[in-house]
């Protein structure tokens, strides 16, 4: 089998790792070089001008940029906590139907089949302030008298982000959230309930720890691809107006295509990666914590 | 992509004397082009076969995206030097970001040629002596669209005299046009006017607001220059209209889609916008207000300058294009007479002086069309482009944030214009512009 | 203590609350989504009007005549992204569902050094955002000359999806008992054929699972195909829908007609294979 | 503590009935089981008295109260699953506290309640392990444990013993039944396993298809069976039955081979019966078979021999059917060889052919 003396498992790991390196790894390091350099798009000798680590210092001394990234930590915080409660919601709501579950489960992944391009346009029309589909309806039930700036205002325009990326991405959670209610094993829940569990108990005592794992799971891999935010914020808002909802995805996406600082740009991008790798760990750390503590394999 | 060794230098510039070319000139040449995609754009792509079967040519669109998309490639296409296509679109804004990728048409397109079209758009394609493009018909200036109700109403006229001291009519300044704005304006369900409030969009209006009041956006070395009193006047007319709720509260984060939306469903009363919206906004389909819309020439600032922030698209040739003459060639054929006019007849403006004639004269019939053309005719007639630095775009993601900042009240005019100053002045520095 | 029918009032109670809460939760869900069906179907004058149109005057098929018109008349050429979308989707599923598979296979069956960092390796290649990897990535793609191809964005989505594929299939073949195999092997089955005959089918669901996933994410990925794909050679309905985006416009209703024409497939899809879905995730969660 | 009556009690899955109208009325402080087949019903039952099943009709009672729509928590009852159900979450301690936390109670009373169960369980070494870390037995143990901490009313048990190995399962029944001879707390018990129920109740109550079959003490339910059916279910191995008919005043097999009618029992001449006997009452001439009042002879052909030590098990055919016979004495028996055996008659069984019933006078 092994004409290449290669082990078993590094034949069989092989294609991943081939893949990975050339399609993520080889540009990672090319654009991780590129952030020590002034390299602007449209003048390609400026790949050879070495500065060193001035783009860094410029980014850790931009206020702008500290601010988008502490606004990304809490938009991220944010959305995610609540997707992941509202699919756990859901989910329970769904496991607790009898009929037309087939059905439930199709329409609880709807959002899924919408390009995150789509979704920008979507909310962006649906939140308009002038002829948007939730201030008319506002002003058609007669709930108020004012066009309400849902992009505008420093509040309201995070909130409208928050719940186009609510909108998309809960499904993953609810569904990921229902496989686990389903994999519960009954004994212990009904144990709970005799054991004189209130169903909100048994819930809070014994279904819920269950879930851990799945929302860890869930939580990974939302954490893994929260980037994909990017497309819905850019046509929403693009991080304005006045910077209220810059995220360091537009910002750095603006910097590098628009501005063509691709240097810059990806020095941004590397300290944006390790956040991501940071919630990444961080959730799989919890996830093996979680497993560990059912005594479920490791 | 092989060159056609049988073909001399001399027998093309010859071939290029006119429009008309010889037969099977460019035979065996195959051009690669990247074009710009969208509706509006692609009717002209029909002709192409024509040239190809006139010359012999092979022309093969490589890249068919939008404006913003195509941007973003062509700069990933110096990174990666993959320039040796030939054709690519081109737009008046964006041109001097990219200083060498095109080459510069003068030697390959005989100047009577180039005397054929609008000389400001010529002007306007020319950056540091380089003709890099060659306009099509896809001008752009805006006009002020207006609901013609507004105007007919003479209850509404008397109150607006008692209240302001002069006649109600379509505005000529921009100040009359704030104080019809306020006037009209009733929210949530109408309001005066809006404008554009992001992104490179605002900070045209802006730009063009400045010179109509007099001032500059840079100096002649690219320095800042408007955080001057032309620039605070002009950043304030911005601010006095939010204020006052004269426009949508969203209008900062509008962008010209949402505009052209807005005006149509007849919830705004004044609209500057593009040539490109005017068959839109008078199609019973699309607009709620079809029928009721007038078109006038933009205003005029306090300077007696009328805004003018134009831009047009058009072709460039690029520098490693291996039969640059067969590439001009192409760009001439999609940029002629026949060309424009089979365009402009779907209502983009062209720029080309003849044509512009052939346009107003077959509009005679439709009264709406002529008032169109009209307008924006005597708008062009004063429009200019954007200031001709390869930072422009960088420039104006540093300035409109800073303008919406002033709008939404998050700072005073002098703190925005201040620090917009300040980073484009920083900008300009750490690329050695001066 | 509570009375028997007190007991049964509560449990009507909360099941009408039930009943209420799922309701308006699936209307929130279905609502955005429907409305952009619906403006597929509706004038452009009606889509955003003031005072709103809540029940159309007029449904009609003028934005998908437009769509599938020719140039000049609204026209882009829908059926060939569709095409692209379908060929690119569908290959670069499979391809990351065996290269999933194999490594999927390895992480679960095999013990050596340096596993669980070589893991969080893997699975850290997924959180590189996309802004950051489309120029590095343009750059060595157009070196290689597959730029605008097929094969450029199946390779791209194949490394995009592998992470969570090998991830959810490992977790997979961890419950499938190693015995099978080894039973499968004494009955006279090569290594191979125990995987296949055996391993395989029994970890069908989870791969199912994977593969809805990736599709998923391929179908509708748009910012890394708006870099790689450039024409009608290779470019996919989520690049297409700009299409319908000028410098100055934007055609909304044409949006919505293909975004009806994208969603449908991945629907009909979903509907088919969540059962398995569940079940895939069921068994990749818990344990792992 | 309290008795529990069930009166008519009906489980139905739309127009599928699975439970049909059951009594049964258990006394406080009684050990039940409830035995049959898989399917018969008896868990659906005993879920049911656990409030974890909806009823769908008939009335069920807990001390005086009916508690048809009552949840779970508020029937102070506690149940010990097949597979212990314990939280793998939570440690031996924990688990055992469960109840008694969500009751509220004090913490040093839930202290208390814990050693003391554990005590009695033997689990006080285990407390802080998790339930992964537990073998079989142990978990078992920690199940029950968890059941006793809050001194329910009734205590139900779900098959607790059947993944057990033998010997483990043989100690844990000890353990039950003394358990249930400390607390005196009502027991129901379901189990599959006959040995099971024989053992540990004090009543049995044989279920098939949804009904009950019969009701009695160990040995009522063993000596006077009401049907082939529980006939055969109960005691091990089960009752040879022989396919007969009634002529000329005794049962006549298949081959001619005739047997009188057990006292106790009649049928009319020429009715198609089944003849029982179990093996403990068929052995061969000659191997000390407890002599009754009435006895009788048959001869057969030893097919099988299984030594069992202090007894050997034959296997012979009488007019077609297998028999299954002991011996006493054992010794060697070459296969194919005739011997003849002696029936106490007065330990064997008469019935229906067609309804199974027995035929007793």
């Amino acid at each position: 089998m092994t004409r290449l003396r290669l082990p078993p498992w590094l034949v069989l790991l092989l294609p991943a790792i081939i893949i990975l390196a050339a399609v993520v790894l080889v540009p990672l390091v090319l654009s991780f070089y590129s952030s020590f350099t002034a390299y602007q798009l449209t003048r390609p000798e400026t790949l050879w001008k070495w500065i060193g680590t001035f783009n860094y210092r410029k980014a850790a001394g931009d206020a702008n940029f500290w601010w988008a990234f502490g606004r990304t930590v809490l938009l991220l915080t944010i959305a995610l906590n609540l997707e992941m409660l509202l699919g756990l919601g859901l989910a329970v709501m769904v496991s607790k139907v009898t009929t037309g579950q087939r059905l439930l489960r199709t329409a609880m992944m709807f959002p899924m089949m919408f390009s995150p391009v789509l979704v920008g346009f979507q909310f962006k029309f649906i939140f308009n302030d002038n002829v948007g589909l939730v201030n008319n309806a506002l002003q058609s039930l007669g709930l108020t008298d004012v066009a309400i700036p849902w992009l505008v205002d420093g509040h309201l325009a995070l909130f409208s982000i928050i719940f186009a990326e609510i909108w998309t991405s809960t499904s993953v959670f609810a569904i990921l959230i229902l496989a686990g209610l389903y994999a519960i094993p009954q004994d212990p829940v009904e144990a709970a309930k005799v054991d004189g569990c209130t169903p909100w108990q048994s819930f809070r005592f014994v279904t819920l720890p269950f879930l851990m794992p799945f929302i860890y799971i869930a939580m990974a891999i939302r954490s893994l691809d929260v980037a994909r935010a990017y497309d819905i914020v850019q046509i929403m808002t693009n991080g304005g107006p006045a910077r209220r909802t810059e995220l360091l995805w537009t910002l750095i996406g603006r910097t590098a295509y628009v501005d063509a600082r691709m240097g810059y740009a990806n020095a941004m991008g590397y300290i944006a990666i390790l956040l991501s790798i940071f919630f990444t760990i961080y959730f799989f750390r919890k996830l093996t914590a979680a497993r560990s503590e059912l005594g479920m394999g490791v | 992509m092989k060159r056609l060794a049988g073909v001399s230098v001399a027998a093309l510039m010859l071939g290029l004397s006119g429009t008309a070319f010889a037969e099977g000139e460019f035979a065996g040449v195959t051009l690669e082009a990247k074009l710009i995609g969208g509706q509006q754009y692609e009717a002209l792509y029909a002709r192409i076969p024509e040239w190809e079967k006139m010359t012999g040519a092979t022309v093969k669109i490589i890249s068919q995206k939008n404006h913003f998309e195509l941007d973003k490639e062509f700069k990933s296409d110096l990174a990666a030097s993959t320039t040796n296509w030939c054709v690519g679109s081109n737009h008046s804004s964006f041109a001097s970001q990219y200083p060498s990728l095109y080459t510069d048409l003068t030697p390959l397109i005989p100047a009577d040629q180039v005397a054929e079209y609008v000389p400001a758009n010529i002007a306007a394609a020319t950056l540091d002596g380089k003709l890099v493009m060659l306009p099509r018909a896809q001008f752009d200036v805006s006009a002020l669209y207006y609901q013609k109700s507004l105007y007919t109403d003479p209850a509404k006229a008397e109150a607006f005299k008692a209240k302001f001291g002069y006649d109600l009519a379509v505005p000529e300044t921009w100040d009359q046009l704030r104080d019809q704005a306020e006037f009209f304006a009733s929210p949530p369900n109408f309001y005066g006017t809006q404008y554009a409030g992001k992104d490179e969009a605002i900070v045209g209006r802006f730009y063009e607001l400045v010179v109509a009041n007099g001032g500059k956006l840079f100096n002649d070395d690219f320095s800042p220059a408007f955080n001057s009193d032309a620039g605070k006047q002009s950043l304030q007319w911005f601010v006095d209209l939010y204020k006052a709720g004269a426009v949508p509260p969203g209008t900062t984060n509008y962008l010209w889609d949402d505009l052209g939306n807005g005006f149509a469903s007849g919830t705004i009363g004044l609209n500057l916008d593009w040539p490109g919206w005017a068959g839109f906004f008078n199609d019973p389909a699309a607009s709620k207000v079809a029928g009721n819309v007038g078109v006038a020439p933009a205003p005029k600032g306090s300077a007696g300058v009328r805004t003018g922030w134009s831009g047009f698209h058009g072709f460039s040739v690029t520098e490693n294009c291996a039969n640059k003459e067969a590439a001009a060639a192409l760009v001439l054929f999609l940029t002629n007479e026949e060309s424009q006019i089979l365009e402009s007849s779907a209502g983009p403006l062209p720029s080309r002086t003849k044509v512009w004639e052939h346009v107003v004269d077959a509009a005679k019939s439709d009264p709406y069309k002529t008032e169109v053309l009209a307008a924006f005719q005597e708008t062009g007639k004063t429009a200019f482009a954007v200031p001709a630095t390869p930072y422009w775009i960088e420039a104006t993601n540093l300035i409109y944030p800073e303008l919406q900042a002033a709008i939404l009240g998050d700072k005073t005019v002098d703190e925005a214009l201040q620090a917009a100053s300040d980073a484009v002045d920083g900008l300009m520095r750490e690329n050695g512009v001066y | 203590m509570a009375s028997n029918a007190s007991h049964r009032a509560r449990k009507r109670a909360l099941s009408a609350a039930h009943f209420i809460g799922l309701f308006l939760a699936m209307s929130l869900i279905c609502l955005p989504g429907l409305w952009i069906v619906l403006n597929s179907f509706r004038p452009t004058v009606e889509i955003m009007a003031k005072p709103p149109v809540w029940i159309p005057n007029s449904l009609n098929l003028d934005h998908y005549r437009a769509m599938f018109g020719g140039v000049g008349e609204g026209g882009v050429p829908v059926l060939t992204y569709f095409r692209n979308s379908l060929i690119i989707s569908v290959t670069s599923t499979l391809v990351a569902l065996l290269v999933g598979m194999a490594g999927g296979y390895a992480f679960a069956r095999y013990r050596f050094k340096g596993k669980a960092a070589l893991f969080v390796g893997l699975m850290a290649t997924r959180a590189v955002p996309g802004v950051a990897l489309s120029l590095p990535l343009f750059i060595i793609m157009a070196r290689a000359g597959i730029i605008d191809t097929h094969f450029g964005l199946i390779l791209t989505y194949v490394a995009l999806n592998v992470p969570f594929t090998v991830w959810l299939i490992d977790g997979f073949f961890r419950q499938v008992p190693r015995e099978l195999a080894e039973a499968a092997e004494i009955d006279g089955c090569t290594r191979w054929q125990a995987f296949w005959r055996v391993e395989f089918p029994v970890a069908r669901a989870g791969i199912a699972s994977a593969g809805i996933f990736a599709f998923l994410t391929s179908w509708n990925e748009y910012a890394l195909a708006s870099q790689l794909t450039r024409s009608v050679n290779s470019k996919t309905m989520p690049v297409g829908l700009l299409d319908f985006t000028s410098q100055f416009t934007l055609n909304w209703g044409g949006m919505c007609a293909l975004a009806v024409l994208m969603i449908i497939p991945a629907l009909v899809l979903t509907f088919l294979v969540q059962k398995h879905l569940i079940a895939g995730l069921t068994f990749g969660g818990v344990k792992g | 503590m309290a008795q529990v009556q069930l009166q008519g009690i009906v489980k139905a899955y739309g127009a599928l009935r699975v439970v049909h109208a059951i009594d049964l009325d258990i006394a406080d402080g009684e050990f039940v089981v409830l035995v049959g087949p898989s399917g018969c019903g008896k868990s659906t039952t005993l879920r049911m008295i656990a409030g974890l099943e909806d009823i769908s009709g008939g009335a069920l009672r807990i001390g005086d109260r009916v508690v048809n729509d009552l949840p779970p928590r508020d029937r102070n009852i506690s149940m010990v699953f097949q597979n212990y159900a314990l939280y793998p979450h939570m440690t031996v301690r924990e688990n055992l506290g469960f109840s008694l936390k969500i009751a509220k109670r004090a913490e040093a009373e839930i202290a208390k309640a814990v050693t003391e169960a554990a005590e009695i369980l033997s689990l006080t070494p285990l407390l802080e392990r998790k339930p992964g870390q537990l073998s079989g037995g142990q978990r078992q143990r920690v199940a029950m444990g968890r059941a006793i901490v809050r001194h329910p009313d009734v205590f139900l048990f779900d098959e607790p013993l059947s993944n057990l190995d033998a010997k483990l399962r043989t100690q844990m029944r000890v353990e039950i039944k003394k358990l249930h001879q400390r607390l005196g707390t009502t027991i129901v018990y379901v189990t599959h396993d006959q040995v099971e129920a024989m053992t540990l109740a004090d009543r049995i109550v044989i279920m098939r298809d949804g009904r009950i079959e019969q009701i009695g003490t160990p040995l009522e339910v063993f000596e006077t069976p009401v049907n082939t059916f529980v006939a055969t279910f109960i005691g091990s191995p089960p009752m040879n039955l022989l396919a007969g008919r009634i002529a000329g005043g005794a049962v006549e097999l298949a081959d001619g081979t005739r047997l009188p009618i057990p006292p106790g029992h009649g049928a009319a001449e020429g009715r198609a019966v089944t003849f029982g006997v179990r093996a403990d009452n068929i052995m061969p001439v000659g191997h000390a078979l407890p002599p009754t009042a009435h006895m009788a002879e048959v001869e057969m052909e030893v097919q099988l021999s299984e030594p069992l030590g202090t007894e050997t098990l034959l296997f012979a055919m009488l007019a077609g059917t297998e028999v299954q016979a002991k011996m006493l004495n054992p010794r060697p028996v070459p296969l194919g060889e005739r011997l003849r055996f002696q029936i106490s008659l007065d330990k064997c069984h008469l019935f229906d052919a067609d309804s199974g019933v027995a035929l007793r006078v």
